[in-house]
């Protein structure tokens, strides 16, 4: 729920219609333009900086702490980079495709190089300058959350091209589809915080780029346990904290529905968390840390489609099906189809965003105590449900289609894979010349 | 001379220590190793996948001493670092034919 | 100072008063019913993300840092675990029995499942689902304060039920008492942000529970070795940031009151980290890391009560206090008394606790340049005191007593300790099936 | 661009412009006084929580990771115990000296203990307790800083004395004299957030502090490998995270400029990152973690002083060079030259923090999308850049100056380095009893 | 009884264990360990700075196995650990004159 | 053939190993121990209590060498090692059988 020229109801804070009163009063001209607000703006601002730390150092400690020793530094290494990279290219004309021009796929070029962003320019009540960099932060973690499946095999160099051209080909087109004005939006797809633009985008992406590499030398025979689950944990904390900012922050104000959209967002990761470590509890035997960790961040994942939309009851039935469906998918799923999704990025956000982008067409409903489907849905559950699994359908198949592409285009030049023996090495030494 | 090798379970490293104290070992080299044998590995979790660790971890006591004293410390370590339980550890003697002390350049029983 | 109803002066924003004058002068009519600040809110939002922080990662890896590396990813799970646990609790009843309702002991079942919190519903001048969210981060701390002193002996079971039943039964009556409009709070009580109902609770339940579990095996006679003091230092580092949300987000407000608590916060926790570093300096003959960390968050414990009540000079004399008084607790008392408090919640939380809730009923007289004592005191300084004392008395008894029964009752049923070999083993691998 | 006394216009949220209005139109009267501003308070107490988070855990980690294990701790207990000492030192007397009086080159002791600082004392449209405090966090870290000049050698009491005395007779002087009102802020000398305040002076004062203090033993023969890369990768991650608030921050309030503050921290960060990682690349073989990190650290400061005073394309321009000349500053320069700047504090802090400040008078014009220059250039850019000159020679000269007299002091006292001994056994067991 | 020792390429411990096994090896002492030899060492870059590690991560492997078995045993682990690159490490054999079991106090080669 | 074993002061492994390159050692095995002997441990603080850390860290070289070199191998270590402070470490000398190289299955003096 967040756009360059829209800013819904809710999201007008109580200043702001002050300011309208006032000056008419004062004025008895026409509809004023819209104002900055200081607690709004203080509130993107904030979340800006909570949503760059959930990729750095949030994914960076996530996944890292998952892989092994030998390879540690080259998942932090891709994160860091990913996150520099994406930057510049968001700036260039990442922003511009995404949120500039009408375009139903895809928006234009006419803010190349963030031209026309002044210090003085305001999207709703924040200025501009806020929105483009937050904005940011969302097209840097989802390309970095592909990185989980394909370390341990990739070549820095291809992991770099590959995400880049990713967010050009993939993440700018998504985003204006559905929330830079495209059809999608036009559509009543209801995806607060990135349900579909982010996690199944990323999860989907990440599937393919798994296939297409293969399997890590030795997967499911040797044991690769985890180098050091604290990094893991501390990684799921900070992607916790730093998704306030994410879901929250969508809402571009300090309202009541970024206020509910965080109040949700608690409870369906507490929620998932405790499904996953409970299902693992009965059928593995033993309550993990990762597994409460892996159910944290599938409850995240669930609830960011649905924040904003959904009220606590949404909340908790989310975070019982984010607990339990991306377990699954990760551990038998994931067995069954013998793909090497080496830290389930699919598993955990592709799966547990299309659990929350479906859930979300359901529990907007009023009537579940949510903010209200879509005028699309014409107040009907089921319409609502059905234009959700159009986004979903639509993005899973784009995605991966322009995926596909890009990986065999590099597998063709550059190459995708380490060599064997640069594998058996570990790609901290030969990729990187460092070691823990 | 003779070395002496213990390979025991890493929470008698204390005791074992001790004990060879009073049977009048002076010095000891310590290292932490993994051992495999009867004893049966743990289990490990990684995303619901089990995997059974084999190797446990011990620590490995390395000492050289006098033909005289071997029988003594042999003895010392059965005692510390016996549980009873399966992977108990294993001590090992094998002949040293020659020790120097770098500080001194000492020799022989000397040196130890 | 943090209530559902009520909203001190001093926490009224500029803009309210605006907003109050503005309305009055158009509408000529009734008292308007408050409005959302967004500013205030965008501190709030932040404030919840920081003391959620606190937590995860904060206390788990301060804690985690200490134990002995067998023993390590169980404290992190321990206390990743109950964050999610104390989520589901208190959206589902603790938020209700700690905030809703007029009785002198308890609040009421009213909000069970947060019934009546709407996208719309208020708190003063922030939305009610950001106020709940806030709290919740609140009755999150606490249990997980508790984890260091029952740490590497204590069942995963056994620490999930314990500490569950403690939220219910302890921490969410004493949270009604002191903020939710209960007798203490009607008594005049001082406590900004949790000195009694969050530390003194915390500290003197895990004493009672180090009491009750009894020794580690080889306490005293083997040398327990921190793992990696790295973690500590990481973890007193993000609880000394994020209580920058715990104190000055405790004044519910964007405002003076919050800017003072803040400047305190952090006057205090300086102070008191060189005053433990100094003392163990000289009677211990080294400055230590852990010292130093301990001496801050003993600094940050003590200023809570305080902060937003007194002005620069008590933070001083507070800071010093917190540095000595705890130092003495955790080093000597502790080992007089025997007890095997193992990371010192007692020692730090409740001794740091004490020192502050009797130093607020001092300090908070505007003499020493503090917002001034609560009406009951009457404008003495003494009789302020004994209000403080019967606040930390009561606190003291009645969650002795209660944490003494839930425990005894679990001790019967399902056990607390795992078995010696467990013990011996880890509690990472034994519990978790997991290792670092 | 901070200052007690004035908040430029851009610095104004709409609302105050309407209390303005109001109270002009209900009172007929004088103009108003500033009044509190909750949405820049908000964001202002959030940016303090940010720099302090920078230096704890941020530097502490950043160059713990890169020492060897045995000094590991060392390193993280003198950033943790500066931390603690300047908090101390600034409310004493370094805000004072700072902030308050009107001296061209340093304030006065009108403002010792915090005096005449109360719970409605305001700087601005903020309260003084969050100016206060907000200065405080930069007065932290600068002296934290210097410390990776000195690492692996020096003892902890002499680096305590050492950063006291250096806060007191440089830090605050400089502070003034660019941002309290002293010759330099009259003379027009462009640095929003420090370049010149902060990272010149910490990195000058590191370079004379490596050239008394000597080379590590063995340095330049041995290898030095870095402990933990992955504590370097998260330090850096938190200062970039957390200099949003250095940044933006400095701004004084959430708007306009503050939001084009981030922005262009964001853009010449990454720009940064990825330059030194391609010229490392290119010349040395491989991309570092290590050498995108330090590339994003020198990108951060090196836009320091520009942000709030550029636009994106300074930000480019300054990214760039930010990325290739420290990075040939602290590859090339000081193997020439032969000094032991242990990690980088002089060629990523001082020669990004002069690259920068002299770009900023060239980008801040209008005609690079900048914010405009000083009023002191008359329009023109040179003049602008030779005040830029004048700012960073004097604060090279003045900071290179002082610095030598108090370590000459101290070397001749208590004395600088540890005995060579306890170098070869490592600080963290000799100077404080502990280990990792 | 002969002390066996190899050391090998960390990587190929999975293999050598299983090796061992089917030549009726029961316990193995396991110690991570850095090797110097004929194979070069990888180069590691700090901040521009290079410098090459001559020392490379090794696996060796202890155990303690009745004379009978050693030419099996030496067999077994030169073909698991064989890469036919440099650096695949070494067997040495070593004598050893006593053995024990700490758990039973068996000696000889009932302790292995 | 023989093991040379040497446990030093880990400052001291550089000098070590250079100086065994110039008398001809092409191998060298390198394990970090821990070492308790005559050398005083030092204390450790945890909140104000102290505990004495007996075990010092110690690096152990070992090293397979022919007969003839034994004697040149352990006066490079002592010169090299030594710096006449307690705690230097210590240089065994034991027998060993055989050697082989498992890249080429040599065996013997030429393995080494
Ligand atoms: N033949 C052997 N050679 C070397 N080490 C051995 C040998 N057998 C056992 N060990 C070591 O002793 C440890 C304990 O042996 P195990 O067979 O598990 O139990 P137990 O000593 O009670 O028979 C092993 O983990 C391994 O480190
Ligand atoms: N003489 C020796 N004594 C002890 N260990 C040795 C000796 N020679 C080699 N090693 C060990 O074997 C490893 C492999 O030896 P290297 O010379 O690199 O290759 P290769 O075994 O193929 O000849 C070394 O890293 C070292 O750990
Ligand atoms: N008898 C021994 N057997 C095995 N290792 C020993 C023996 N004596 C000493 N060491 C090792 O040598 C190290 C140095 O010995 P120590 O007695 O402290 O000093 P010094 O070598 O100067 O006499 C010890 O830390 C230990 O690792």
């Amino acid at each position: 729920m967040r756009s360059l020229k829209t800013n819904p109801g809710i999201g007008l804070g109580i200043m702001a219609v002050l300011g309208l009163l006032f000056s008419t009063a004062a004025f008895a001209a026409d509809a004023p333009p819209p104002t900055i607000n200081s607690g709004d703006t203080a509130w993107m601002l904030t979340s800006t900086a909570l949503v760059l730390m959930m990729t750095i150092p949030g994914v960076a400690l996530f996944y890292g702490g998952m892989v092994r020793r030998k390879n540690l530094l080259s998942v932090a290494a891709a994160t860091f980079a990913t996150t520099a990279l994406i930057s510049v290219i968001w700036a260039i004309v990442g922003y511009s495709l995404a949120f500039k021009g009408n375009g139903a796929y895809v928006g234009d070029l006419s803010g190349l190089f963030l031209k026309g962003m002044g210090y003085n320019s305001l999207s709703g009540t924040i200025p501009e300058s806020v929105f483009m960099t937050f904005q940011m932060t969302f097209a840097i973690i989802t390309p970095a959350l592909i990185i989980g499946s394909i370390v341990e095999r990739m070549k820095f160099s291809a992991i770099l091209l590959f995400l880049g051209a990713w967010s050009i080909l993939v993440y700018s087109p998504i985003a204006h589809m559905v929330w830079g004005g495209g059809w999608l939006m036009g559509n009543g797809v209801q995806d607060f915080a990135g349900g579909t633009v982010v996690h199944i985008n990323a999860g989907v992406a990440g599937l393919v780029a798994a296939l297409v590499l293969g399997k890590r030398k030795g997967y499911g025979t040797e044991a690769m346990p985890p180098v050091n689950l604290v990094y893991t944990m501390s990684g799921a904390a900070l992607l916790w904290v730093g998704w306030f900012g994410f879901n929250a922050g969508s809402a571009a104000a300090a309202n009541g529905t970024a206020g509910m959209a965080m109040a949700v967002t608690q409870i369906a990761t507490a929620v998932a968390a405790l499904s996953w470590m409970g299902i693992e509890w009965i059928m593995r035997g033993k309550p993990t840390l990762l597994g409460m960790a892996s159910g944290a961040v599938a409850g995240l994942v669930a609830i960011t489609p649905a924040s904003g939309f959904v009220g606590p009851e949404g909340a908790f039935v989310i975070g019982i099906a984010a607990g339990i469906v991306p377990f699954l998918a990760s551990v038998y799923l994931k067995r069954m189809m013998g793909y090497d999704d080496s830290l389930d990025a699919f598993g955990v956000h592709a799966v547990g965003g299309i659990v929350g982008a479906l859930l979300t067409g359901i529990f907007s409903a009023a009537a579940f105590g949510g903010a209200g489907l879509s005028t699309n849905a014409g107040g009907s559950i089921l319409t609502q449900f059905l234009i959700q699994v159009k986004g979903v359908g639509f993005t899973i198949i784009y995605d991966a289609v322009v995926t596909f592409i890009i990986l065999m285009v590099l597998k063709m030049t550059i190459g995708l894979r380490v060599t064997e023996e640069q594998e058996s090495e570990g790609l901290d030494i030969n990729q990187h010349g460092e070691r823990v | 001379m003779k070395l002496v090798t213990a390979i025991i379970k890493p929470f008698k490293l204390d005791d074992v220590r001790e004990a060879l104290s009073t049977v009048g070992v002076k010095g000891i080299t310590m290292t932490e190793v993994k051992g495999f044998g009867r004893q049966k590995g743990h289990t490990e979790l990684y995303r619901g996948a089990e995997y059974v660790v084999d190797f446990l971890p011990k620590v490995k006591l390395e000492m050289v001493v006098d033909d005289a004293t071997v029988e003594s410390v042999i003895d010392a370590i059965t005692k510390a670092a016996s549980t009873g339980k399966i992977g108990d550890g294993k001590i090992f003697v094998a002949p040293i034919e020659e020790a120097v002390r770098i500080r001194t350049g000492e020799t022989g029983p000397e040196a130890l």
